[in-house]
């Protein structure tokens, strides 16, 4: 048998050698690139399927296999996985719609409630915020005004933005062309300017990501060179 | 029958676990959790499913003779292998050593890579010749210097404008856009509760 | 060339009915450039991919496709950026008898303005300049990435940090002692050299504050993650008594949800040793949300925070802290003013800064100088391809 | 849990103010959608109205059309987001089909997968089932929609939520002709850089299906409804809280 160090050694060289094989891809499409990438698709995809096979597939057969009378419910529940399953045939394609059918409703349903619950209400409430507190901070409570009164336009400025009908030619339709106007003007200026924050903060990150990767290649050379004894 | 009854189904969950939302009842919450249960474990399935496909799609392409066709035997040796240490030793080293000099390496390396592109689409979204690329580079080299570690200490006006701008121009802006999802979000759902969109049973919209 | 509503095909300019079904041309939406044979809107000045200048629209096919409709048709938000059109990457089929015109050199002002132009290009159409251009943006990537290696120059003196890290440590100095902490390490591998300083820093706060940790992940991969992070932390806890792995959540936004209910019911066994969660008494202790007095979550992108806020947040009203990644920290900022965070920490800089200001000394500024590097390299690119922007636009309205 | 408890007794509205909200929005749902029809003149989209376009030039150009259809993810929350991209498949498999062809569909999602793979084995110009499911996470996805168009023809047209990994890794990968629109928000800046030519993101992603099927007026008048909620909660919150407050 290997030892120990022995195994680590080769998980080190095969690191760098893959995180190598990832980097040639700047240099140009190649063969060790696709190497690289279909390794990458067959161990990550092998290795979801393992987590969600043991953690959340197995624990509830085995509870169902010990005690059938409490956990009754998850035989249901796997009568409609193999169902889901039946999908990938054409013949049995039809047995998904119910378990999909389900799946769509909870899904619906649980979008629907937290998306009221916790970001339309609150944050449709927190514009008026700024106009009913007087302690927030040390601003003064002109500062404070006129910020809430920015923060409301530049928002109902954004929302106009993304108005899909033309207004109409009724009476409530003035406000309606000068909300699309607001939009027009000022929203999309205001989402460029989140788009650069947006852009800004992902250069950021990805800075980080490729330092991170540049360090891990110091170390790892000069580690595996220092134990081959080179 | 093929499509009632996962209309039903669909209809039900949903207004079972809506009313959860809105009001405490015991049973109800009972019934909500073993419904979300249920679609924790289908999600599991769905994966499977998915795992398939993409085995049968690589197999296919084996079999088909295509061109390129070697990258597939890759994924298809390498898959079944990872799912049988995963499945067959869940605590052993083999699979921690799997993650720590497989996955972690690539899937690093890839994330890293998106920097070079990230900036060289820079250059493909700036000669269009109007204002809003502009204010776009220009607010993204504004948020780029504050982004600079320690830039605070350099002088505190710069921690007021960093405030300031994250409070007003982005956090108000970004209200509106979350807004404006959360309607859109909130249609969706409701089409869906209400079955005038009903995917699952198939395509239903001619055109 | 023109391209006909009807059926496509591409019409030299100035035609007024095409040449293959005869339908009108003042009805075109679309003409190909005439260097690189992109298609791009009649409305355009330039070609969306080469910069060629294209021809002036005739003044008959201006009035029919923009009249009283243009204000409209710009009403997209995103109209303003989306002039080129999808068609611009299809490979049209040129027709027999008109063939595309000879390739001209672009005529640029200086060498690398158009080197920089042009990279976007098709690769087929001037492949060494696009090169030449790649090969200088990459370099200038490589180097910004490698200063940090490089320098290492910390000043004395404490340093000051910006606003969201002093929200953080106050954030966590609120935690009362021995409280139950719930974790979530909402992040993959690759998202680890951003988040990991951040995980770090927490983890080892929870820790002095005989904290009891409870650490669970959305993520597929987040708690293999949150495993190698402990295995490199030399933390004073137990598991079992002081931290616990309750396991991967699926589901998502439905998981989520279900989280309100007990642990035990979603998360079976623990996901370090497999054992049933009655076998350990932090689990016995702490058996359902109702019992944590914090919500920390980790996490690489945005969505993911959104939904612990709509699913988890919102009906508990518990305190949540989020940690996310540099990219994800304006799309959260509402959260933060609406106070559904209590605090909202972005990528590594932060990291390094609530580092020196713990420890109360300078900063490392390697990765400072390296940030300052990325964010020329940006500004150069700007600058150089907005010159060239002009300047062409300057020689068209001679 | 006792099953024969007084429901009344046991009956807590948990939020009152989300109670309020959500029956009004169901109101203005129920009246909207029972309302007669009305002529909705829709905002022209360069981007929403081209499809039709876009698609029937594809298959011209004798290339593979691709939908790249949700999020990643591994649950239920890309359910409602790809909601939109089914109208969108529904549209591109009943124009593709007239031609005896059947459009590629990769998925991050393996539910919606499962719908895709429905949706197109109930065609029966669709031979082979074309839905290629690219696994849960963003790193995932770029690769194997890399490896996808490595193996197979280029993909041409696709529509659909992306996030930023896949979007720019795939650009690198120089898939002709792809086009996303954006996903409900996360970075539409690098999205939007990285394919400038048609990012929607925000509300809009929601509302394209109504570009194809203008059957249905009553979805944009409810998101018009919805819109106008929103300043007057506004008001009546102020309102409320100047009231309590004095």
């Amino acid at each position: 048998m290997f030892a120990a160090e022995h195994i680590e050694l080769a998980g080190l060289v095969c690191a760098l050698f893959l995180t190598l094989a990832i980097f040639t891809r700047l240099i140009g499409d190649n063969k060790l690139f696709r190497f690289a990438q279909s390794l990458f698709v067959g161990v990550t995809s092998g290795y979801i399927l393992a987590l969600v096979l043991r953690s959340v597939i197995w624990p509830r057969i085995l509870l169902l296999v010990q005690q059938p009378a409490q956990y009754w419910y998850y035989g249901l529940y796997f009568v409609l996985g193999l169902m889901l399953l039946a999908r990938g045939l054409r013949k049995t394609n039809a047995l998904a719609n119910l378990p999909l059918g389900m799946l769509f409703g909870i899904g619906a349903s649980v979008t629907l409630g937290g998306t009221l619950a916790g970001t339309l209400i609150p944050q449709t409430r927190a514009l008026a915020t700024p106009f009913t507190t007087t302690s927030l901070n040390t601003w003064p409570a002109w500062a404070l005004l006129l910020n809430g009164v920015l923060v409301l336009v530049g928002a109902l400025a954004v929302l106009g933005a993304f108005r899909f009908t033309l207004p109409s030619h009724s009476p409530v339709g003035f406000l309606s062309t000068v909300w699309s106007w607001l939009g027009r003007t000022l929203g999309r200026g205001l989402i460029m300017i989140i788009l650069g924050a947006l852009y800004a903060g992902a250069l950021v990150s990805f800075y980080t990501l490729l330092v991170g990767r540049f360090s891990f290649l110091q170390q790892t050379i000069s580690e595996v060179l220092g134990r081959l004894g080179i | 029958m093929r499509k009632t009854i996962p209309i039903a189904a669909a209809v039900i969950c949903g207004i079972v676990i809506i009313a959860d939302y809105l009001v405490q009842v015991p049973w109800l919450h009972t019934a909500a959790a073993r419904l979300l249960e249920g679609a924790v474990v289908l999600a599991g399935f769905a994966l499977v499913l998915g795992i398939l496909n993409l085995l049968a799609f690589n197999f296919r392409h084996i079999r088909d003779h295509t061109p390129g066709r070697w990258q597939s035997w890759i994924i298809l040796i390498s898959l079944p292998i990872t799912v049988l240490i995963g499945t067959t030793f869940p605590g052993s080293g083999a699979f921690t050593w799997v993650y720590t000099y497989v996955v972690t390496p690539l899937m690093t390396a890839l994330g890293a890579l998106l920097l070079f592109y990230a900036v060289t689409v820079a250059v493909r979204l700036l000669p269009l010749r109007n204002g809003a690329a502009i204010i776009l580079f220009a607010s993204c080299l504004v948020f780029m210097i504050l982004w600079i570690p320690g830039i605070s200490s350099v002088s505190p006006f710069i921690a007021a404008v960093r405030n300031w701008l994250y409070a007003l121009p982005v956090g108000a802006s970004m209200r509106g856009l979350l807004l404006g999802a959360a309607i859109g979000a909130v249609v969706a759902s409701l089409r869906i509760l209400s079955s005038l969109e009903q995917p699952y049973t198939g395509i239903t919209e001619k055109h | 060339m023109l391209v006909c509503a009807k059926c496509s095909r591409l019409n030299p300019e100035g035609a007024n009915t095409c040449s293959a079904c005869g339908a009108s041309l003042a009805e075109a939406k679309y003409r190909a450039c005439p260097t690189c044979g992109t298609i791009n809107s009649i409305r355009d000045m330039f070609c969306f991919r080469c910069l060629t200048l294209l021809p002036p629209a005739d003044d008959q096919i201006d009035t029919a496709n923009i009249g009283d409709s243009a204000a409209d048709i710009d009403l997209d938000p995103l109209a303003a950026l989306t002039h080129a059109l999808p068609e611009a990457q299809l490979d049209f089929t040129v027709p027999p008898g008109s063939s595309r015109p000879p390739h001209t050199a672009p005529t640029g002002i200086s060498g690398i303005a158009t080197a920089i132009s042009q990279i976007s290009g098709p690769s087929h159409a001037q492949p060494s300049i696009s090169r030449v251009a790649k090969i200088l943006i990459y370099a200038g990537v490589i180097l910004a990435a490698l200063i940090p290696l490089l320098a290492h120059i910390r000043p004395s003196g404490a340093t000051s940090a910006r606003e969201s890290v002093y929200g953080l440590l106050q954030s966590l100095e609120d935690i009362p002692q021995g409280a139950a902490v719930l974790v979530s390490f909402d992040y993959g591998p690759a998202y680890a050299a951003e988040l990991d300083s951040l995980a770090t820093l927490i983890l080892q706060h929870l820790a002095e504050h005989s904290n009891k940790v409870l650490i669970m992940s959305t993520h597929p991969l987040g708690m293999a993650n949150a495993e190698r992070l402990f295995s490199t932390l030399d933390l004073p806890m137990e598991y079992g008594n002081n931290y616990l792995y309750l396991g991967y959540l699926p589901g998502e936004e439905s998981g989520l949800r279900l989280l309100l209910g007990e642990f035990g019911s979603v998360f079976i066994y623990d996901f370090f040793k497999q054992q049933s969660l009655d076998t350990y008494p932090l689990a016995r202790e702490i058996e359902s949300l109702s019992q944590v007095q914090r919500v920390i979550v980790l996490s690489e992108d945005a969505v993911t925070i959104q939904r612990w806020i709509e699913q988890v947040q919102s009906p508990t009203h518990l305190s949540m802290d989020a940690l996310v990644s540099a990219s994800a920290e304006p799309y959260l900022t509402p959260y933060y003013l609406s106070r559904q965070l209590s605090s909202l920490t972005g990528g590594l800089p932060a990291a390094l800064e609530l580092q020196a200001v713990q420890k109360g000394t300078g900063l490392d500024l390697g990765f400072s100088l390296g940030l300052v590097g990325l964010t020329l390299l940006v500004a150069l690119i700007t600058v150089v391809t907005t010159i060239n922007d002009f300047s062409k636009r300057h020689k068209q309205g001679r | 849990m006792d099953g024969s408890v007084d429901i009344q007794a046991n009956l807590i509205i948990r939020d009152p103010v989300l109670l309020a909200v959500f029956c009004t929005i169901l109101f203005l749902f129920v009246s909207i959608y029972l309302s007669p029809r009305r002529d909705i003149r829709l905002r022209p989209s360069l981007f929403l109205f081209d499809i039709p376009e876009q698609i029937d030039r594809s298959i011209e150009s004798g290339k593979a059309i691709t939908l790249d259809i949700a999020h990643k993810g591994l649950g239920t929350s890309g359910i409602v987001g790809a909601a939109s991209s089914f109208d969108m498949l529904g549209y591109e498999t009943h124009r593709v089909s007239r031609l005896g062809r059947c459009p590629s569909v990769m998925c991050a999602d393996g539910i919606v997968a499962a719908v895709a793979m429905g949706a197109l084995q109930g065609e029966s110009t669709c031979t082979k089932p074309q839905v290629l499911y690219t696994g849960p996470d963003p790193f995932l996805a770029a690769a194997n929609i890399a490896l996808y168009s490595q193996i197979n023809e280029s993909p041409a047209y696709s529509y659909g939520q992306a996030s930023v990994e896949s979007t720019l890794l795939g650009q690198d990968i120089e898939m002709p002709g792809i086009s996303r629109g954006g996903t409900i928000a996360p970075l539409g800046g690098l999205l939007l850089s990285a394919h400038p030519e048609n990012a929607i993101f925000g509300a809009g992603y929601y509302m394209a299906p109504i570009y194809l099927n203008s059957q249905s007026d009553a979805q944009p008048r409810l998101h018009n409804w919805l819109c106008v909620m929103i300043p007057s909660a506004f008001i009546v919150e102020l309102l409320l809280k100047l009231l309590g407050h004095t």
